[in-house]
C-alpha cells in the first residue's frame, strides 16, 4: 500500500504510559532521533510526584513530550499533536491537552477491565466512541511481539518491556527517520545482554514494519530539517547544562570548582551531575542542610575555589542570613536557585518564577546581590558560567535563577568548546606590603583578594562592618554610610558587564513585551506568529535581572504599553514599576505550568484589541 | 587535586608566640577565661611545624567567637553558629590548612548542634575549641544548653527547666575521634590538650571551661578552683589508674558497669582502680557522665582518642584516585557528552 | 494553667485501627516499609485510653513524613527537618495532647539534626519515630547521614566517604531517656516497642528499619531477613541475657568494657552472659555500637527507658507553681509597674 | 546667693561616665523624675557593644540621653545642652553631640593622669582650654563625699559608688526638681542595705546642695509642665512595651501566650521580659535556635496559642522558610523583629530600618505577610496588640517591626487598662458537620480554626498546596492559582482594618513627607519647627506598610513632591514607587544611628529652597 506524505513545519509529540513503561527514555530517544536527523526539538518529561505509584492509575502517568521541527521550537508545544499511549490512564489524563484531531496510537493491552477500572473507565473507550474526537489506532502491541520474540524464550513481562521500541518505531516511521541511531545506541548500552538489545532491535524493526504495513496508517509525515547551525550537538536539560557550565567556568578560571548542597526537587540533578565530574576535580560538600550548603561554599571560597551553591525555593530561604555574609565579605559565590511551585512546599516538582523578589530583597539589612536568569535550557549553562564570571571579577555573590521546567526540559545544544568560551578576570593580591582586605579595583570594586596559605596577606574579616580599605572592624557612622553604598554601586557598576537589551520587532511603539527566564520561549513563538500576521509589537528578554541592561530604561520610554507576562504574581512587573515608574500590564500564571504560546498570544490578541 | 597554592617550605622554627598576635586591642572582660585559651593557642601554634599563613581560625559570633580578630593568622568571623560548615568548606577547598574553629556553648551547641554532630560524624580535620562558659554572654546573659538546670539567668528569672547537654557525651554519641576537657584557669594543662588536639588527625573536640566573670563568675571554682581542684577533679592519663584528691587517696572504679568512687586503704589499692584507655569508648562515654547527675568527681584530660581517614582527605583522595585511574577530565569531552550527533 | 479546651471524658475504648485511618489513597510505592509502621500505629493508638482528638501526628518532608496524611487524628505536615520544633509548641502549648513525630534519616538526622539533640536534651515529651530507609528517598536516591560508607547513590556514584550516624548512639549521647530500635518487617516487635514508647512519659525514640524498595531495596535483610534474622539479630529485653543464634547458642559477654560474642557451650554457659538492663546507661552505649563496624549482631528492641520529668511539664508546673504561690497576675498592675506616677 | 532661673522649653541632658559608673540607672531616675513633675521625656541609652570593656578607655563610655520639656519630645533630642560626665573619656566621645556653649559638669576626679592617657589626652583638657567652647563646671566629687560619709567608714572604692546619685543632686537642682521620688525609689530598693540606702540619700542630697552653694552654678533652669493627659504613666522601653503588649492581647484574647524565641541583640529584653510573667501564663520555648523558635510557635498555634516569635535582622532571615509555612498554613502568628544595622553581623548593637524589605518581599514562592511598624516606643505596645488582632482575625502571620532605637529608648506611657483596649475578634470551628479547615469567613477569607483537642475536627494539612475549603492535596492548577489568588486577596483584605492615613499640614499642595517606623520623631519635631516658622508642608506617618491605608494613593497624588527619609537605602520609597508610580525623594542614612531632627530640618529646608 501506498502512504501519503505530509510535509509538515513542527509536531508536538507525547509518549505515555504507565511509570514502569520507560516512556521517558522512549521520549529520550525519539527527541536525540529527531536532533540527528536535523531539527530542533524541544521536550519536557511530566512524571508523577510519587517515587513509584500504584500501576496503571491516573496519578501513575509518566510521560514525555517532544515538539520538533524545521524553525526553533522554543517550547515543549502547546497542543499534542500525537500521542503514544500504553494504558487507558495514559489517554484519559492527557485528552485536555490534545488538539483536536489528534493521532491517538494506542496499545490495546493496556485497556483490559483492570486498567479501565484504574482509569475510571466505565467500558472501554477505544470501543465506545469517547475518543471520536480523534484518530485512533490501536494495537496490541504485546500479541505482536510475543510472536516477534516467539524463538527467544522470553517470559511475558520480558516481552510486554519492548512495548516502548514498538511504539518508538512506529513513530519513527510516522515522521520517516531512520532506526539507526537508536539500534546504535541500544548495541552500545545492551551490546552484552544480548536478549536484551535483541528484542528491543527487534521490537523497533517490527513496529516501523507494522506501521508501513497496516492499512489504518495512511499517512506519514517528513519534518524538513531546520536552519541549525552545524557543529556538534546534544540534547540538555537545564539542570546538566548548569552543572557543565561551572565545571566550564571552573577550567577557564584555574579554579578548583566547589558545590555545598543539600538535595532539593527540581535542583538535584545538578548535584547528581557534579558528583560523577571526579575527574574533574570538582569537590562537593553533601551538606547536612541547606545553610550549612552555603556556609561551606562561603568557607571554601574564603580558600580560593570557585565555590557554588544549588538549591530551590525551601533551600535558599534557608540560605538567607548566609548571603548576607557572602556580601559583607565581598567573596566570589555562584547560587543557583531552581525555582519550583511556592509558597512552603508548596507543589514541588512543579515550575514557578517566583524567588524573584526572594533573590531581589531576601536578606536582612542592605544586601545587594546580581541576578542572571537562564531564558531555555541551553542557557542555563551561559547563565551559570557567566555567573561565576561576575563572582570572581567583582567579588560577589551571584543568582543564577533557573527553574523547574528549563531544569528537566530539553533542546539541542550547539556544544562549545572550552577554547571558545569567555576568559575569566580576577587575579589574586600579588604585593603583601600593599595589601588590604578591602582595597579596591576602582574599576570593578571589587576588594582585593588573598587566600589562606599565601605567605604575608594573612588577614582577620568577618560579618561586622568594617573600615573601607583596611577591613577592620568599626562602628564608625560615615564608615557604615561608606560601605552600604560601595556595596550598592559594585552591584550597579555590573551594568558594564551587561550586555544592552535587544528590542525584536518594532522598535518603538504601542506594545513592548519584557520575558524574564523560562517565559523566553512560549513570548517568542507567540510574538513571532503575530508578527507573521502583522501586528506591530515588541519584545525584550531580560536576562540580567540586577542589574538591568543599561538600556532598558530608554527602552520602556519609547513605548506606550509594557507587557510582562510572568510565572508568579507580578514581580518583575513590581519591580520595573519601582526603578522606572511606568505602568506594566502583567499576565499571571502561577498554575505549576509554564506558559504555552497559545495563552501569551491570547492575552497579546486581547491587549492589541484593547488599545492602548 | 589541583591546588592553586603551592606548598610553601619555609622554615616555621622561628616564629614565636608574639607572631601569632594581632595588632587590635583584645576587648574581653579583665578576668575573662577566654584570655587564657588565646594565650595558649598564641604559643602553641609556632611549635606545630606549620607555617603561619596555613593556619586558619574560624569562629562563629559571642564573646568567645571574637577570638580570630587576635591570632595573626588568616582569621574568619562567620555567622552564629555556622564556623563548622565554613571551616568545612574551608578544610575541604585546601586540606593542607590546619583550621581551628574557636565557639561557644551557645554557638557551637545551640544553634550550631547541627553543624556540630555533623563535622563530628564526617571527622573533618578540623580542631574545635568550645569555650564554654555555660551562658550566652555575648547577648548577656541567657541561659545555653550546657547552663545547669534551674539556673537563674536573664531568660529564666525562674530558674531555667531545660537539661543541659554534656558536650563530651555529645560528641561521642556523634562518633568522635578525638574529645578532651580542660579549663583556661589551668594553663598548663589547657596547653597540653590543645597539642594533643593538633596532633590528631580528624576532627578535635576540646570543652574548655572558661569563666565568666560578668554573668557565671565561678560556676567551675568547684572543679578548677585551686582550693578544690584536687578533691573534686580528676585527670585522665593514658595507661594510668584513676587517681585523684588532695593526698591521691581516691580513685575510680568500673562497678557494674559504672564508675564508682573508691577510698585508696583498706579494702581498695590503687591495683584495683581502672587503668586508663583512651580508646575504649564505652569507658569513654562511662568517664564522661562522672559529675552530672552524680557526687564523682569532674573528668579533664582526653577522654577518647582514635584515628580514621578525615572527610577532606577521603574525598580529596577519591579525587586523586579517579584521575589517576581514568585519567584528568578532558572538559571538551564531558561538555559533548555520549550523546551527541554532528550537523554538517 | 490555663487551657481553652476542656478536657474530654469520651470513653475511647470502642475505636479501632480502622477508626484511625484517613480516606485518602495511601501513595508509598508496593512493599514500602513504611506501611508497616503506618498499621502499627493505627492499631496502637485506639488501645492507649488517649480519645482520638487528643492525638496530633506531626511530620517533616520525605516519603516517611507523608504520614500524617493517613492517620485520622489532627495531623500536621510541617518543613523539611522541623517537625520536632512543632511538635514541641504544640505539646507545650497543649501538654495534654500525645504528640507523635514521624521523621526520616534525611529529615530527622540530616536537616532536623539539631532539633533532635535538643529535643531529646530537655526530654520533650514527645514520640519520635524515625524511619530510617538509609536514603533520602522522595528525592531520588542520595546518600543521608545513616547510609554506610562508601555506598553507591545518586550523589555518590564512586562511594559516599561520610561516616554515618548511628542513631542509637546520637541519641544516648544527647541524654535521651527512651531509646529503642525496631524493623518494619517485624510488625509484633515493631508493635511491641511502639508500644513501650507511647508509655514512656518523656521524649522517646525509636530507630525503625523501613525498606526502600526503590533506593535501598534490601539493605536490612542481613538483620532483618527471616533467614537471617537469628543468627544475624539479637533482641534485648530486660533482666534476660543476651543471647541469640538460630540454636539460640550465642551470646553477649562484656570483655575489657566491650561487648563480645561467645558460643555457648563448653567455655560459656548462659549464666555467664550479661543480663539486659534498660536502666545503664552504659550499657545501652556499649550494646548500640554492636554490628557498628564489628562483626557481633545488631540489637533491637529497648536499648534505655528511665524517667525523668518532661520539659514540657516542668514548663507548665513552673508556670501552675508560680501562680499557687502569687496569684494569677493582674495584667493592670503589671502594665502599670512599680515606677509609674500620676498626672492629675 | 541669688541663682537666676530660666524658664525653657526643652533641654536634652547626657549623663556619660565609664560602663561602671552607674550612668545607666542614672538617666533612667532622672528621666522618671523629669515624668513624674509633669514633663514629657525621651530618652536613649548608650552604652558600648563590650560587656566590660576596660575602664576609662574611649569605647568603654557609658551614657544616657535624656531630652525633656513642655511640649511632646518625640526624639531623644539632637544636640546635648547639658553633659554630666564622670572622666576623661565620657567628654571626648562626646564633643561632637555637644551644642555650642553647652554646660559640661565634669567630675574632677575622673582626669587624673591615667584617665587623661586612657582617653587619650595629652594635657588636662579642663586646664588647657580644650573645653573653651563650653560652659564647664569641674567638681571633685569623692573628695566631697568623702567628707560627707566620712562617720561610715566606708571604703574610698564605695565611696567612689555615689558619684552617680551626686550628680542626681545637682541634676535635680539645675532644673528644679523635687528628690523625694528618688529617696522613695531609693528606699524602696535599698531599705534594708541601710549603708547603700543612706550613703546614697547623702550623695543626692550633697549635689544639690554643691550646686545651690557653689557660685559657680549661676542659673538654674525651670521646666513648665507639659500639657499630659491625666492618668497613670511610666517610662517604658519599646522592648518592655512590645512584651506588654502580647500578654495584654493574650488576656484580652484568652488565648495563652506562646513565645519561641532565640536571643538576639536588640529583641533579646522581649524574651527577658516574658520570661518574668510566669504569673500571666506565658509560655517560653528558649529555643536552639531562631528556626525552632518559630517553628515551635508555628505549633503551638496550631494547638491555639496566641502564637509569637522575637528576633533582629540575622534571625529574621532565618525564619523566613517558616514564614512561608505559616502562610500557607493560614495560622496567626506575630513576628516581631527588632531591626539592627545589616548586612550579616553589620554593627549588632545599632538601629536602622533595612529589614523593611525581607518582611514584605522575603520568603519562596508568592507569600504576602501584612506589616506594622511600631513609631515609637509606646506604639510597640499597641503595634504588638494590634498585630495580634489581625493575626487571629485574618488567620496570618503578622509583622510587627521596631528598631532598635524604639527598643531602648523610653518615652512616658499613659498606661491604659485591660478593659480600656479593643475586643479580638476571631473564632474557633463549632459544628464538625460544617467544618473543612479552609473554609473562609467570606468579610476577612480567614480560614475555620479547630485546634488539636477538639473533638470532630480531626484533619490534616501542611505545607503542600491545598485544595481551598477541603485542604486537601492538590496540585490542580487552576486551584494553585486560586489559592495564591486568595492569600494575597485575605491580606489586602486587612485594609478594612487599617485606619485611613491622615495629613498632618496642609492638605494638598507641594511637599509631602512620608514617615515609617522610629522616623516619625525626628521628622514631627522638623515637620512642627519649619510650619511654625511658616513652611508649607504635608506629613503622613505610616504604621501599616502592608496593606497601605486605603487612601494612601489620593493622598500621594495631591502633593507635587513626595520625600521619605528613611534609615535604609530606600527601601519604602522603592515600594511606594512601584504602588503609586510616584517619583519618590529619599533621604537615606545608614550610619547606626537614628535621624536626628536637625538633619531632617535640614534636608526639608533644601528640598523646599529647590522648589518642585
Ligand atoms: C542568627 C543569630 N542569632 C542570634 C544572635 C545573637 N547572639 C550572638 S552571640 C550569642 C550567644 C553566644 O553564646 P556563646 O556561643 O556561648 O558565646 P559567649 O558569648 O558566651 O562566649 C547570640 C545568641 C546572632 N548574632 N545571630
Ligand atoms: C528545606 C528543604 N530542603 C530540601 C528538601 C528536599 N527534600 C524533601 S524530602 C528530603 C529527604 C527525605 O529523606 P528522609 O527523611 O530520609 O525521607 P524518606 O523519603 O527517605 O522517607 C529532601 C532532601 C525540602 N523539601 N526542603
Ligand atoms: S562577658 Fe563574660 S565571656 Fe564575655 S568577655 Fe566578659 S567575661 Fe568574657
Ligand atoms: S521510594 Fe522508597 S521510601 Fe519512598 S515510598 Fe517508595 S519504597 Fe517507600
Ligand atoms: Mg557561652
Ligand atoms: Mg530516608
Amino acid at each position: 500500500m501506498e502512504k501519503r506524505i505530509e510535509i509538515i513545519e513542527e509536531v508536538t509529540v507525547r509518549f505515555a504510559g504507565d511509570s514502569g513503561d520507560g516512556m521517558q527514555m522512549t521520549g529520550t530517544l525519539f527527541a536525540k532521533n529527531c536532533g540527528a536527523v536535523g531539527d530542533d526539538v524541544n521536550t519536557f518529561p511530566d512524571y508523577p510526584s510519587e517515587i513509584r505509584p500504584p500501576a496503571d492509575t491516573l496519578y501513575g502517568v509518566s510521560a514525555y513530550q517532544v515538539h520538533f521541527g524545521s524553525k526553533k521550537m522554543n517550547t515543549m508545544g502547546d497542543k499534542i499533536d500525537v500521542l503514544f499511549a500504553m494504558n487507558a490512564a495514559s489517554v484519559k489524563v492527557n485528552i485536555p491537552y490534545l488538539r483536536k484531531g489528534a493521532l491517538i496510537i494506542a496499545n490495546s493491552s493496556g485497556f483490559g477491565p483492570s486498567n479501565l477500572k484504574l482509569a475510571k473507565y466505565d467500558s472501554n473507550p477505544l470501543e465506545d466512541g469517547s475518543y471520536s474526537d480523534f484518530n485512533v489506532i490501536s494495537i496490541d502491541i504485546p500479541s505482536i511481539m510475543k510472536e516477534e520474540l516467539k524463538d527467544l524464550s522470553l517470559q511475558m513481562k520480558q516481552i510486554d518491556r519492548t512495548k516502548n521500541f514498538f511504539t518508538l518505531g512506529i513513530a519513527f516511521w510516522l515522521f520517516s527517520e531512520p532506526l539507526d541511531i537508536t539500534i546504535q545506541w541500544l548495541k552500545s548500552k545492551f551490546g552484552k545482554k544480548i536478549e536484551i538489545f535483541e528484542s528491543n532491535v527487534r521490537a523497533l524493526k517490527a513496529g516501523y514494519r507494522f506501521a508501513e504495513q497496516s492499512p489504518e496508517f495512511k499517512y506519514r509525515y517528513e519534518v524538513p530539517k531546520a536552519n541549525m547551525k552545524p557543529g556538534y550537538y546534544r540534547n540538555i536539560t537545564g539542570n546538566e547544562a548548569a552543572a557543565l557550565g561551572l565545571v566550564a567556568a571552573s577550567k577557564k578560571s584555574g579554579l578548583p570548582l566547589y558545590l555545598g548542597s543539600y538535595p532539593i526537587t527540581p535542583a538535584t540533578e545538578i548535584l547528581h551531575h557534579l558528583s560523577g565530574y571526579k575527574q574533574y576535580g570538582v569537590k562537593i560538600l553533601q551538606a547536612e542542610d541547606e545553610i550549612a550548603g552555603i556556609a561551606s561554599a562561603i568557607g571554601a571560597s574564603f580558600a580560593g575555589n570557585l565555590a557554588t551553591t544549588t538549591t530551590s525555593g525551601p533551600g535558599l530561604s534557608l540560605k538567607v542570613e548566609s548571603l548576607g555574609l557572602a556580601v559583607i565579605m565581598e567573596l566570589p559565590l555562584v547560587v543557583i536557585d531552581v525555582q519550583r511551585a511556592g509558597p512552603s512546599t508548596g507543589m514541588p516538582t512543579k515550575p514557578e518564577q517566583s524567588d524573584l523578589f526572594l533573590a531581589m530583597f531576601g536578606r536582612h539589612g542592605e544586601a545587594p546581590i546580581p541576578i542572571i536568569a537562564a531564558r531555555s535550557a541551553n542557557d542555563c549553562f551561559y547563565a551559570a558560567y557567566e555567573g561565576a564570571q561576575i563572582a570572581l571579577k567583582y567579588m560577589t555573590p551571584v543568582f543564577v535563577l533557573s527553574d523547574g521546567y528549563l531544569a528537566q526540559g530539553t533542546e539541542p545544544w550547539l556544544v562549545p568548546t572550552l577554547d571558545e568560551l569567555p576568559d575569566f578576570e580576577f587575579e589574586f593580591a600579588k604585593d603583601p606590603n600593599d595589601y588590604k582586605p578591602y582595597k579596591r579595583n576602582p574599576e570593578t570594586l571589587a576588594r582585593m583578594w588573598s587566600i589562606p596559605g599565601m605567605k604575608g596577606f594573612e588577614h582577620q574579616i568577618g560579618g561586622l562592618e568594617k573600615e573601607n580599605i583596611t577591613g577592620i572592624v568599626t562602628q564608625d557612622p560615615k564608615n557604615h554610610q561608606l560601605m552600604t553604598e560601595i556595596r550598592a554601586e559594585k552591584v550597579a557598576k555590573i551594568v558594564q558587564d551587561v550586555p544592552d537589551a535587544i528590542i525584536e520587532g518594532e522598535q518603538s511603539g504601542d506594545l513592548l513585551i519584557i520575558g524574564w527566564g523560562s517565559t523566553y520561549g512560549a513570548i517568542k513563538n507567540a510574538f513571532d506568529k503575530l508578527r507573521n500576521e502583522g501586528h506591530k509589537l515588541s519584545f525584550v528578554h531580560l536576562r540580567w535581572l540586577n542589574p538591568f541592561p543599561a538600556n532598558l530604561g530608554e527602552i520602556i520610554n519609547k513605548f506606550d504599553r509594557i507587557f510582562i507576562p510572568e510565572g508568579n504574581m507580578g514581580q518583575l512587573g513590581f519591580i520595573i514599576q519601582a526603578k522606572f515608574l511606568r505602568s506594566v500590564l502583567g499576565y499571571h500564571k502561577v498554575q505549576g505550568k509554564p506558559f504555552t504560546a497559545l495563552e501569551i498570544e491570547q492575552e497579546l490578541i486581547k491587549l492589541l484589541k484593547e488599545g492602548k | 587535586m589541583t591546588n592553586i597554592i603551592d606548598k610553601p617550605v619555609v622554615p616555621v622554627g622561628e616564629l614565636t608566640a608574639k607572631d601569632f598576635k594581632t595588632p587590635i586591642d583584645v576587648r574581653w572582660c579583665a578576668g575573662c577565661g577566654d584570655y587564657s585559651v588565646l594565650a595558649q593557642l598564641q604559643k602553641i601554634m609556632p611549635t606545630l611545624g606549620i607555617p603561619r599563613e596555613n593556619f586558619c581560625v574560624v569562629s562563629g559570633i559571642g564573646c568567645s567567637s571574637r577570638f580570630p580578630y587576635y591570632v595573626n593568622v588568616y582569621g574568619f568571623h562567620t555567622m552564629h553558629g555556622r564556623a563548622l560548615p565554613v571551616a568545612s568548606g574551608i578544610k575541604i577547598a585546601n586540606p593542607d590548612l590546619s583550621v581551628w574553629v574557636i565557639t561557644g556553648d551557645g554557638d557551637g551547641m545551640a544553634i550550631g548542634g547541627n553543624h556540630f554532630i555533623h563535622a563530628i560524624r564526617r571527622n573533618m580535620d578540623i580542631k574545635i575549641m568550645l569555650l564554654n562558659n555555660e551562658i550566652y554572654s555575648m547577648t548577656k546573659g541567657q541561659y545555653s544548653p550546657t547552663t545547669q538546670q534551674y539556673s537563674k539567668t536573664k531568660s529564666s528569672p525562674f530558674g531555667a527547666v531545660d537539661y543541659p547537654f554534656n558536650p563530651i557525651a555529645l560528641a561521642l554519641g556523634s562518633g568522635a575521634t578525638f574529645v578532651a576537657r580542660s579549663s583556661a584557669s589551668n594553663p598548663k594543662h589547657l596547653s597540653y590538650v590543645m597539642q594533643r588536639a593538633a596532633q590528631h588527625k580528624g576532627v578535635s573536640f576540646v570543652e574548655i571551661y572558661s569563666n565568666c566573670v560578668i554573668f557565671t563568675d565561678g560556676i567551675f571554682d568547684k572543679w578548677t578552683d585551686k582550693h578544690f581542684v584536687d578533691e573534686n577533679a580528676i585527670f585522665l592519663e593514658e595507661n594510668k589508674p584513676l587517681i585523684y584528691g588532695l593526698n591521691r587517696d581516691k580513685g575510680i572504679v568500673i562497678d557494674n558497669l559504672a564508675p564508682m568512687q573508691v577510698q585508696l586503704g583498706e579494702k581498695y589499692s590503687e591495683n584495683d582502680l581502672i587503668l586508663y584507655n583512651e580508646k575504649n569508648l564505652a569507658l569513654a562515654q562511662m568517664i564522661a557522665t562522672m559529675s552530672y547527675d552524680n557526687e564523682l568527681p569532674r573528668p579533664f584530660g582526653v577522654f577518647y582518642d582514635v584515628e580514621k581517614p578525615s572527610y577532606d582527605e577521603l574525598i580529596n583522595k577519591q579525587i586523586t584516585d579517579t584521575i589517576n585511574r581514568m585519567g584528568p577530565g578532558n572538559i571538551d569531552d564531558l561538555m559533548r557528552g555520549d550523546d551527541y550527533w554532528e550537523i554538517k
